[in-house]
């Protein structure tokens, strides 16, 4: 069990590997990839900013309440700080389970709680020049 | 009393603030009242109800009563993924 | 969009990157793998069995409808044929969409219609030196 | 009037048929015929109803008409993944 803010790229393979087990029938992982349009604008590259420490330890809350609430072997997740351009990893979650349904909603478990709890910004640059904190409306 | 409390700033409070992390001596009690004076010294547009508040690196409510050397973050909507 | 039965070894990082899209913003995959234990029993290899053109005409209809029916753009299976050890890939279900949600749904419908519905048989080799034919009860 | 099929056996049916094709002169209508005496020669122990059809590479009824030449496979319940 894993959770991880890296200032590296993401090696999906590698992170398969950790999660390898003779006793697991099932494996679901889930990428998240920088994409060239949000809400409309034509995105170049983001920046994610993260506070580290509570990242963590928000990021390893998740991962046990999945092992708690989910039948499942182990559980990685690693998500990315720093610049990032289009077709780039950003987030990488990993799931093995004895059966397939235990590995898919741990998955997607803990994908959506990181989107909503983990601290972690994301910073959209425009074609148009412009940029702009996702969420940080002007309020 | 006044105590030390060490600020650090992320995202568009980072950019509004000018700086990642500032030591500000304060009176305020909890981080309500924290956030009130630093919001007018910034001009930081984020409403307490969209912030969450940590206080040495875990979750707090914005209630909490502060203490000297303690170190608050405030986390604006998170978007991560 | 591809569906393959292979009596090679399944290169999972060669097939995640034929979904790659900057237009997308999700990847899910999913990979069933050879576990030592079924039903109570000590299991110390496999053999697939395919009908090799109708599962490819089953498997192909079953992209299609994941394609018909989630919001993603690109979709991959591949099964395994042949004899399997503990712990190797026996098929591979890889989905890439502009959101998550998508991804996580045509990738548990491509895998739950796979298993009930392509003709492959799987047949388990026992640490007693029995085997059998999965689902093919007496009758 | 007798025509020929030929007959792909897989998985448990190709084991208790010990051959993995043959080829049959019957004078079976459909597949639910010809099964019916396939398996009576055979042994076969799955039931009917836990088997598919295919004819020609693709599923098909048990009372689709058979013609000459046609290839049938009777499908046992399958168990991919």
């Amino acid at each position: 069990m894993r959770f991880e803010i890296s200032s590296q790229p993401i090696d999906p393979a590698e992170l398969r590997r950790t999660l390898e087990n003779i006793r697991a029938g099932a494996c679901v992982t889930f990428e998240g990839w920088v994409r060239d349009f949000n809400e409309g604008r034509t995105v170049l590259r983001l920046a994610y900013e993260a506070f580290d420490t509570l990242a963590v330890k928000e990021g390893e809350r998740i991962l046990e309440e999945a092992k708690r609430d989910f039948d499942i072997f182990d559980i990685c997740c690693v998500h990315r700080s720093g610049v990032l351009e289009l077709g780039d990893l950003a987030v990488w979650v990993g799931v093995s389970a004895q059966h397939r349904g235990a590995a898919f909603d741990a998955c997607r478990y803990v994908i959506d709680e990181v989107k909503t709890r983990v601290p972690i910004w994301k910073k959209e640059f425009y074609e148009d020049g412009d940029s702009g904190w996702i969420n940080a409306g002007a309020g | 009393m006044k105590k030390t409390i060490q600020v650090q700033y992320f995202a568009i409070l980072r950019e509004q603030a000018g700086t990642a992390a500032e030591t500000v001596q304060t009176e305020a009690e909890n981080p309500g009242e924290l956030y009130q004076t630093l919001r007018e010294r910034h001009g930081f547009t984020l409403e307490p109800a969209q912030l969450k508040v940590a206080v040495n690196d875990d979750f707090a409510p914005w209630d909490a009563v502060l203490a000297d050397s303690d170190r608050v973050v405030f986390i604006p909507p998170v978007a991560g993924g």
